[in-house]
């Protein structure tokens, strides 16, 4: 509710405007569209990289190592003579898939147990809960490097890590959710209606509950990108010499302090762009969620 | 003191445009109550907000809204900030959202004295506590700590109130205070603006889409029709002789405890884009003609008319609303004969002796929400159940629906258990789910009760999967249903936010009867409908109702609507049945004071009923009696003994009824003791 | 009363999640592959050299004895002894744990003191420019890798521009800092040393403006939410139609109705924040809980990492503890 | 303000700066040398804080001072000397040697630390086995400054592994922490840092910085010559070369190859030089497929771009190998050695092999950039010759583990041999069992070379040995020896006095800086 603006007139004809309105809508879509724009940029450059890039991902130039930019090489190389602009093209391939293979794993595993230790509460909510308590309590780095000690550093154990990290997340935002609609109405009239509980839990309470999923998945697919980038600084990212942009600014970044930004500047702008993409997407899907609420 | 004038506004936003008031011209003077009525969507809020300067955003505002002689619409910060409280102050349409959740109802309270009124600290306090004693809350030195969700519906309304007098405003605003209170509540609730306009000289601007509850307490009503006032007169003559045809329509949506029928007008409320041209009742008048349909009527005084009678409108209607109507419905007159032929046939339901308690999550205890409830009910049969908020009408429904659990007694349901009852067999897995299909209920919230993101035609052929039955016969059976409601075959595609509330409790009344159920339960299946809408809805739960082989229970907090359609009705208090039997008997010759005394805060349409004389007042609200060992409404009778707090009496049979209270047989003569002295 | 009975009824439920972590965590580094004991031997080491270090860590025994070994001596409060530095895991910890969670602290504090300001602020110009910077800047800081950011801020604050010391620990030696719970900051005006704190204040800056920078936009974008759900809530309206104004406007009826979901976030955050502070303690040269963690597991020193792991556990779920009673002190509606 | 009169420690101007700082990239491990501890940074302050009583003197070699590995010297000991059989050595302390406590060093100390030692099954216990010590009864102490080390047979190596073994507790101080559940004192030394070096520790705050100085008790050659030395751990490279340029500190210890090019240009910073005896190679199981095959270890060997990673990863400053023997190292022979980049001959082996393309791992450690881009480069080289390798960076403790286990195909090492003698080299890495010998590698001439080697103490005799040897092992390849690269360390131009330590342990004694 915004409030009258002063219209000094005496005249009754001329109408007042009361300012505001939609503009919150108007910029929740504006940014979505940014960061689909954005993400879709990135998409077609995953799925064009061979095209785009003059270089192979891992392919070595070993006269030119750590050449400036310019020349045979757009964005330089870097200290393996690899080339840094084709790499950066390849490494949407990798951040892209990970972050959102991770994050639809962790939504597929976190909404089950959610629905489940919602729906049917009592011990087994108990249970589920406290079991998810205790991944999400666990510390991420660790888990990853457990994972990735056990399974060997590959990018599916990565998947298996960053997806472990944020199921739980997914199990309470669910369960929430769940044990909400639950005290809904239609809930008791598909129960009435003679619909079995698998009935309940399928058609009626798992479309509702994913739309507070729907709009924290983005957010979490840039979180996942960055945890990438973290542990590839770590030493627990993807391995050499695959390229991601997490590994090639942790890679680059000692170079920045000797002047050579080339390393880690143009991967980290990719991977910050990327990132900013997810967050401008969710940040507007959360708004729109908003303002849908108000 | 309050003058419209020409008041229009105009919402714009980019796609949509809402013209939602256009022309309206009004006035409140100080120590008048003017009710302001219509139905949803008719712009009644936005007069609100408009009066107190908060229009919604992307607003445009036409005409003038004088207060005092200044303009609201264009009086700069300071001013308005002046005008607001201490000028006009607002009640809310739902009290207990428009009270600060995280801020004790006290202190919110004291805020607007220290604001509006310069009072100190300790003062402001006092002066808290006796504000809330004015407004009739009991013990208001331990309610000024309270929040908000600590109150019930009633409550919240009272505290409401009083922050709004705590403004000491000129002119007092209530937006709809009493939707969602029940019978009882209202009528306290409206007599405290009654009171705030006779003894502190204020004007009161009340708000309702309900003419008939606010017909008493108001001198003058203006009714408002799609953002125009269609007509504005004396209350008394225009709601008994209503001139406008929206008006009358309205009247006789809303059922009445005298048995007059309700009529249902067809259609809905148009949503304005733009001032309108003709008349925007003329789709759904049945006297409209061509002059109607291209002109817009001007407001004119009423021919004839006292005082400021006005109304716009080409044909004016002289005829008295409904005279001679039958005082007793054709359903109602074959019910005496029935009772007999039921008990020969197998019961679909039976209830006996069956108690519900809720245990709360952690610890002992937990509320105890039916007492012993037995019920019996036959093929045919219509069974209306009555009751105040809260007295365990919605646990009854979930009971027979199998949806709670019994905690001692059993139910029946076309001869089978639906959940664990001690000591009895149930079915289990598809015999359970296909057992379930034979009782439907058709719920309060039509929207809420129809899943979010599955379309309607999904939710209405839920049963017929649980009956096994192939994807042909399941749409041939919509088809059906579909028709009998009159709904479109389109509307199976749609998702529920798509649909109003009358086809969305079409579609909830087609789904319980998809799957030809042996029983039906209404749980309040109108009251969170429009007014006219209502009528409509009403009209259609008769006809299913009257279906021969199945039996129905129809739950309201409004006696006025069972009336209407059962054969027989249960008066339910803090989960017991006080009173018992076929309705018109009940409702003409009640027993119980519990009866009497929702009879007598039935809103009834001036005189229409006789029995004001006889009605009964409670003492206290439902929340405050707390059921001991006797009689439960001992803590609230007027007429209590010390034996009626120490025992409780059965179920008596008087004549074709039966009661359960001690002092039936004193009763006429007790009632006419308390109306000489209150 | 009632908050009390609570909080115990809480702990009482951490009790399994706990217990859960100590199994996992013992297992867990049990399986990996990786043999604590050949890193501290040396080359030379032969097989029985091995088997004989392995008898002192109690490592040959069974697991189920080892385990049990463990167990009792975290009922004790004993958290064994480090493989690598022969010390009381205990003791070590006991250096290491309050320098991380100063700076955590301190930077989830700022962040919600930043978050709520802002928050509001943004808020209440819904839609504006204003607003909408704030917000891209939020953003924008949020998409950036903290090492990343760190080691830029190192460059900038540091190198180039000479504002921030040197990133080579936590508190100037010269200053002659006694610790006591290894908090600096705390240490310093413990001991009434005020060049060790205004020190140890120098070198937090750039650490915890890194992780303020990486956790205030979700903070920031729940706060501006719930505010702006305030301001167009009923119970707003009904204040502002009433006529309060000002200060108790502000204070009655917008801001802790805005704050009353912000804890458990909050704590979410805090979770966060602990685990970013492996990176930004590497960027640092901040030796606290995090690098002693990361190294204990690279080198598979068994009690260390078990230790590490329940503790950030025990943060975990003691700080959600902790949000879960401030919501409720805040938001009356919570039923406890 | 000009002091030119004073006197000078040799460094390029200015007075003695009483402090030096140094980085190093993580904390020590441990202050424990006999029961854990064993990272470089420990091992480096121990060499500075336990009284070693005999080291490598000093000695310059292409304009640097290195240490002479050659020669062994007493420092906290009067004198180390053998009987005429070599078998019985007999250890003369000096007198006056205090620890921090204020008990002096005596035989009785001696003989704590190596019993102790002994108990410990661990570092020194190991390498006492090479020269015939294997039980504390071995040790007698003869009167209170002198003591016998009566070994099983006469070694060559004797002063070379005494040289890194022989340091002494304060037993006395140590008896009263010790219990009867910890005679050792192990929990005393774990928290309480050894004294009585040439510099003893007074302040260590776990994980962030150590502070040591000077003993100035110590009554032998060569006292510590700067007052303080502050260590601070800078884990980032990028910080430490920082720190380095602001001044901040005067010695990095852990800064990258790369930077090292750069800051040879940085005003303010000088680069010490000096070839080294470190090697960096590949080392091939030779028992497990597909390298236990020669041919295919041929073919790799030909395969490696050398001269691609001494430029791309050392920016040049590293030696490329003539045999599988370091360089400088005493007995080192090139002759025959034909390995060098050649993807045709690689190709060739490979086919004598009857291979066209092959699939194997190479294993490296995960947080060394150098070995990292090493791996990848090899790996891009590799493939030319049809061997394809999956690259496995593997943390320290499962490196560790599958070593023990010997199951790794192909694995970069690198390092630096403690002792600079080729027979101790074999002893290592090249005989059966050996715990360097990560190759599995074992050829019953060299086992045979090895045990005759001995009981050679003639240098002539024991050169044609290692002639063999080497021939032996080019024909073998159970390495591919990479480079050799050399020693860089960047310090402020103040800094002086830096030793080259052969093993890769810095004596702290010789610094000074001017301030
Ligand atoms: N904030 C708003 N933005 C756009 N349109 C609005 C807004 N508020 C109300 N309207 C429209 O203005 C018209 C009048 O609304 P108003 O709330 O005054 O109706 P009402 O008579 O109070 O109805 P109800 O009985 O449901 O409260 C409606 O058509 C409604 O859709
Ligand atoms: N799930 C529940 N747990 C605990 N108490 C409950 C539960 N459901 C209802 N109650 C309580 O039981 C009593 C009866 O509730 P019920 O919903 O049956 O009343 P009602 O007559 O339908 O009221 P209304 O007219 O407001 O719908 C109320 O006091 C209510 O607070
Ligand atoms: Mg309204
Ligand atoms: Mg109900």
């Amino acid at each position: 509710m915004a409030e009258l603006r002063t219209a000094v007139t005496g005249d009754s004809t001329v109408p007042v405007v009361v300012p505001g309105g939609d503009r919150d809508s108007r910029f929740a879509r504006r940014l979505i569209i940014a960061g689909a724009t954005i993400l879709s940029v990135v998409a077609l450059v995953a799925v064009f990289a061979p095209l785009l890039s003059p270089w192979g991902e891992t392919e070595i130039d070993p006269a030119n190592t750590l050449v400036a930019p310019g020349g045979n090489h757009l964005l330089g190389t870097d200290g393996n003579g690899m080339d840094i602009w084709s790499r950066m093209l390849y490494a949407a391939r990798l951040d892209l898939g990970i972050a959102l293979a991770a994050v639809a794993l962790a939504v597929v595993v976190g909404t089950l147990l959610g629905l489940i230790a919602g729906y049917f509460g009592g011990w087994l909510d108990d249970v589920l809960m406290r079991v998810v308590d205790i991944f999400q309590s666990f510390p991420t780095f660790i888990l990853a490097l457990a994972v990735a000690a056990l399974l060997g550093n590959g990018t599916i154990n990565l998947i298996i890590t960053i997806a472990a990290v944020n199921a739980p997340a997914y199990a309470r935002l669910v369960r929430a959710e769940v044990r909400s609609l639950r005290e809904l109405p239609f809930v008791d009239a598909a129960i009435t209606s003679g619909a079995s509980p698998v009935g309940v839990l399928w058609r009626h309470l798992l479309p509702n509950s994913l739309t507070p999923v729907r709009v924290i998945a983005p957010l979490n697919c840039g979180w996942a990108m960055l945890t990438l980038a973290g542990l590839s600084f770590l030493g627990l990212g993807v391995s050499i010499p695959e390229a991601e942009w997490g590994a090639m600014i942790s890679l680059g970044a000692a170079d920045v302090v000797g002047g050579r930004w080339w390393t880690s500047v143009p991967p980290g702008l990719a991977l910050f762009v990327c990132v900013l993409g997810f967050s401008l997407l969710g940040e507007g899907l959360q708004d729109r969620a908003n303002a849908k609420r108000r | 003191m309050l003058s419209i004038e020409n008041l229009s506004v105009l919402i714009r936003r980019p796609g949509r445009q809402v013209a939602a008031l256009s022309n309206v011209s009004f006035s409140v003077r100080p120590g008048e109550v003017v009710g302001l009525v219509g139905e949803s969507g008719g712009g009644k809020s936005m007069v609100a907000r408009a009066i107190v300067g908060l229009l919604p955003g992307g607003s445009h505002a036409t005409g003038q809204v004088l207060f005092d002689g200044s303009d609201v619409l264009r009086m700069d910060d300071t001013a308005l900030a002046a005008h607001r409280g201490r000028g006009v102050a607002i009640c809310f349409q739902n009290p207990r959202g428009a009270l600060s959740p995280t801020r004790t109802i006290g202190k919110q309270l004291v805020d607007r004295l220290a604001t509006h009124q310069e009072m100190s600290g300790a003062q402001a306090r006092e002066a808290a506590r006796e504000l809330f004693e004015a407004v009739g809350i009991r013990s208001p030195q331990r309610r000024l700590d309270a929040y908000a969700h600590e109150l019930s519906g009633g409550m919240a309304q009272r505290v409401m109130i009083s922050l709004a007098t705590g403004c000491a405003p000129d002119l007092l605003i209530a937006d709809e205070p009493t939707t969602g209170l029940d019978v009882t509540l209202t009528r306290e609730i409206l007599r405290q603006f009654r009171h705030a306009a006779d003894t502190d000289g204020r004007g009161v601007l009340l708000i309702s889409h309900d003419l008939a509850s606010i017909a008493e307490v108001c001198d003058r009503v203006v009714v408002l029709y799609a953002g125009t006032v269609v007509e504005s007169g004396p209350a008394e003559q225009v709601l008994r002789e209503p001139a406008h045809p929206y008006t009358r329509a309205l009247l006789r949506s809303v059922p009445d405890v005298g048995g007059r029928p309700v009529v249902a007008t067809p259609g809905a409320m148009p949503l304005l884009t733009q001032a309108p041209e003709n008349c925007p009742f003329v789709a759904r008048c049945a006297h409209a003609d061509g002059t109607c349909s291209s002109r817009r009527p001007a407001t004119k005084p009423l021919a004839g008319g006292r005082g400021d009678w006005s109304l716009a409108c080409f044909h004016p209607q002289t005829r008295p609303l409904d005279a001679g109507a039958p005082s007793t419905s054709p359903t109602t007159a074959e019910a005496g004969a029935e009772p007999a032929e039921a008990d020969r046939k197998p019961a679909v339901l039976e209830i006996d002796d069956a108690h519900v308690v809720y245990r709360s999550r952690f610890g002992s205890g937990g509320h105890h929400a039916l007492r012993g409830v037995t019920l019996r009910l036959a093929p045919g049969e219509t069974l209306g159940v009555v009751g105040e908020s809260g007295c365990g009408k919605s646990t009854l429904a979930k009971l027979i629906m199998g949806l709670v659990a019994p905690t001692s007694g059993t139910v029946t349901v076309a001869g089978q258990a639906l959940v664990k009852q001690p000591g009895r067999p149930r079915p289990r897995g598809r015999a359970l789910r296909r057992a379930r299909t034979r009782a439907q209920l058709v719920f309060q919230d039509p929207i809420g009760s129809l899943s979010p993101r599955r379309p309607v035609g999904d939710s209405i052929a839920e049963p017929l999967r649980a009956a096994g039955l192939s994807p042909a016969e399941r749409n041939a059976r919509v088809a059906a249903v579909l028709d009998r409601m009159e709904l479109d075959r389109s509307i199976l595609q749609r998702y529920p936010h798509e649909l109003s509330g009358g086809q969305a409790q079409r579609i909830g009344i087609a789904r319980a009867l998809v799957g030809e159920p042996n029983l039906i339960v209404f749980d309040e299946p109108t009251s969170a409908l429009d007014v006219t809408v209502q009528a409509q809805i009403l009209a259609v739960i008769a006809d299913v109702a009257a279906d021969a082989d199945r039996a129905s229970v129809f739950i309201s907090h409004d006696l006025a609507t069972v009336r209407g359609f059962a054969d027989r009705v249960v008066v339910l208090y803090l989960g017991q049945i006080v009173e018992e039997g076929p309705v018109d008997v009940v409702f003409d010759n009640p027993r119980h004071p519990y009866t009497r005394a929702l009879l007598g805060s039935a809103p009834r349409l001036g005189g229409t009923a006789g029995s004001d004389g006889e009605a009964v007042e409670l003492v206290k609200d439902l929340e405050e009696a707390d059921a001991a060992t006797g009689c439960p409404l001992a803590a609230r009778c007027p007429f209590v003994t010390d034996r009626c707090r120490a025992e409780r009496q059965e179920l008596q049979s008087y004549g074709e009824s039966r009661a359960a209270c001690w002092r039936v047989p004193e009763l006429p003569a007790l009632i006419g003791r308390q109306a000489v002295t209150p | 009363m009632r908050i009390f009975r609570f909080v115990v009824r809480r702990l009482l439920q951490l009790i399994p999640v706990l217990l859960g972590v100590v199994v996992l965590a013992f297992l867990l580094v049990r399986v990996l592959p990786g043999d604590p004991v050949r890193s501290i031997l040396g080359p030379n080491a032969s097989a029985e050299d091995a088997e004989a270090a392995r008898v002192r860590f109690g490592l040959d025994k069974s697991l189920w004895q080892q385990f049990l070994d463990y167990l009792g001596g975290l009922v004790t409060g004993d958290f064994g002894t480090s493989i690598q530095s022969g010390n009381s895991v205990g003791s070590e910890m006991a250096l290491r744990i309050g320098p991380t969670l100063e700076l955590v602290v301190i930077a989830v504090t700022i962040a919600l003191v930043v978050a709520t300001v802002l928050g509001v602020w943004s808020a209440r110009r819904a839609n504006r420019l204003g607003d909408h910077s704030v917000r891209m800047f939020a953003l924008a800081g949020n998409s950036v890798p903290e090492f990343w950011l760190g080691l830029v801020l190192v460059l900038v604050g540091y190198s180039i521009l000479g504002w921030f010391p040197a990133p080579n620990g936590r508190v100037d030696p010269d200053t002659n800092l006694t610790p006591i719970t290894g908090a600096d900051l705390v240490d310093a005006v413990l001991t009434a040393n005020g060049p060790a704190f205004a020190s140890a204040a120098a070198y937090l800056a750039l650490p915890v403006l890194t992780l303020v920078v990486g956790v205030v936009a979700p903070l920031l974008r729940s706060v501006r939410a719930s505010a702006l759900e305030v301001l167009h809530s009923e119970s707003y309206a009904a204040a502002q139609a009433h006529g309060l104004r000002g200060r108790t406007l502000h204070y009655g009826y917008l801001m802790r109705a805005t704050l009353v979901r912000l804890p458990s976030l909050a704590a979410l955050v805090f979770g966060t924040a602990i685990g970013s502070t492996v990176l930004v303690e590497y960027v640092y040269s901040w030796q606290g809980f995090g690098q002693w963690a990361l190294r204990g597991l690279l080198y598979r020193d068994y009690p260390v990492v078990q230790a590490s792991v329940l503790v950030i556990a025990l943060c975990y779920v003691l700080v959600f503890l902790i949000a879960d009673v401030v919501h409720a002190i805040l938001d009356p509606r919570v039923r406890l | 303000a000009d002091s030119g009169n004073k006197p000078k420690d040799g460094a390029s101007g200015g007075p003695a700066a009483k402090t030096l700082r140094i980085a190093v990239s993580s904390y020590l491990s441990s202050w424990d040398q006999d029961f854990v501890g064993f990272d470089l940074t420990a091992l480096m302050l121990y060499k500075n804080v336990f009284p070693y009583l005999i080291d490598y003197g000093v000695t310059t070699a292409s304009g640097s001072q290195i240490l002479d590995t050659q020669n062994v010297t007493p420092t906290f000991a009067e004198s180390f000397q053998p009987d005429a059989e070599q078998k019985v050595w007999t250890l003369k302390l000096r007198r006056g040697v205090k620890f921090a406590s204020g008990n002096e060093m005596k035989a009785a100390d001696v003989k704590w630390s190596k019993d102790r030692a002994f108990a410990a099954q661990a570092n020194v216990a190991g390498v006492y086995r090479t020269i015939g010590l294997t039980s504390a009864d071995q040790v007698k102490v003869v009167d209170d400054y002198t003591v016998e080390f009566h070994q099983a047979f006469p070694s060559a190596l004797t002063r070379q592994i005494q040289a890194i073994s022989l340091y002494v507790f304060d037993s006395v101080e140590a008896k009263k922490h010790a219990t009867a559940s910890d005679p050792w004192a192990k929990e005393w030394f774990a928290k309480n840092p050894p004294t009585g070096g040439y510099y003893n520790v007074t302040k260590a705050n776990q994980g962030q910085e150590i502070e040591l100085s000077a003993n100035t008790d110590y009554p032998g050659p060569d006292p510590a010559k700067t007052p303080t030395i502050r260590i601070s751990v800078v884990p980032a490279a990028s910080n430490q070369r920082l720190q380095l340029q602001a001044g901040d500190v005067d010695i990095a210890l852990g800064i990258s190859q790369r930077d090292i090019q750069d800051l040879k240009k940085t005003p303010g910073i000088k680069v010490i030089s000096a070839p080294s005896n470190r090697q960096v190679a590949i080392q091939m199981s030779v028992t497990a497929a597909p390298f236990n095959d020669v041919n295919i270890r041929k073919a790799l060997a030909y395969a490696v771009p050398y001269e691609q990673i001494i430029s791309n990863v050392y920016g040049g400053d590293a030696r490329a190998a003539k045999s599988t023997v370091p360089l400088d190292m005493p007995g080192h022979d090139d002759n025959g050695y034909p390995y060098a980049h050649d993807i045709d001959k690689a190709k060739a082996a490979m086919a004598a092999a009857g291979r066209s393309s092959l699939d194997s791992e190479l294993v490296f450690e995960s947080d060394n950039e150098e070995q990292q881009k090493i791996a990848v480069q090899v790996q891009s080289e590799a493939a030319k010759a049809g061997i394809r390798l999956k690259l496995t960076p593997l943390d320290p403790a499962t490196l560790g583990e599958r070593r023990t286990k010997k199951n790794i195909p192909l694995q970069i090492t690198s390092g630096q041999l403690w002792v600079d003698d080729i027979e101790y080299m074999l002893a290592t890495s090249f005989v059966k069992g050996a715990n360097l010998n990560y190759s599995n590698y074992s050829n019953p001439e060299i086992e045979q070379i090895y045990e005759k080697s001995h009981t050679t103490v003639d240098t002539a005799a024991r050169n044609a040995l290692w002639k063999r040897v080497q021939e032996i092992l080019a024909a073998d390849v159970p390495w591919v020896v990479i480079c050799q690269p050399n020693f860089n360390l960047p310090v402020r131009e103040s800094v002086a006095g830096w030793v080259q330590p052969m093993d890769g342990l810095a004596r702290l004694r010789y610094l000074s800086a001017s301030a």
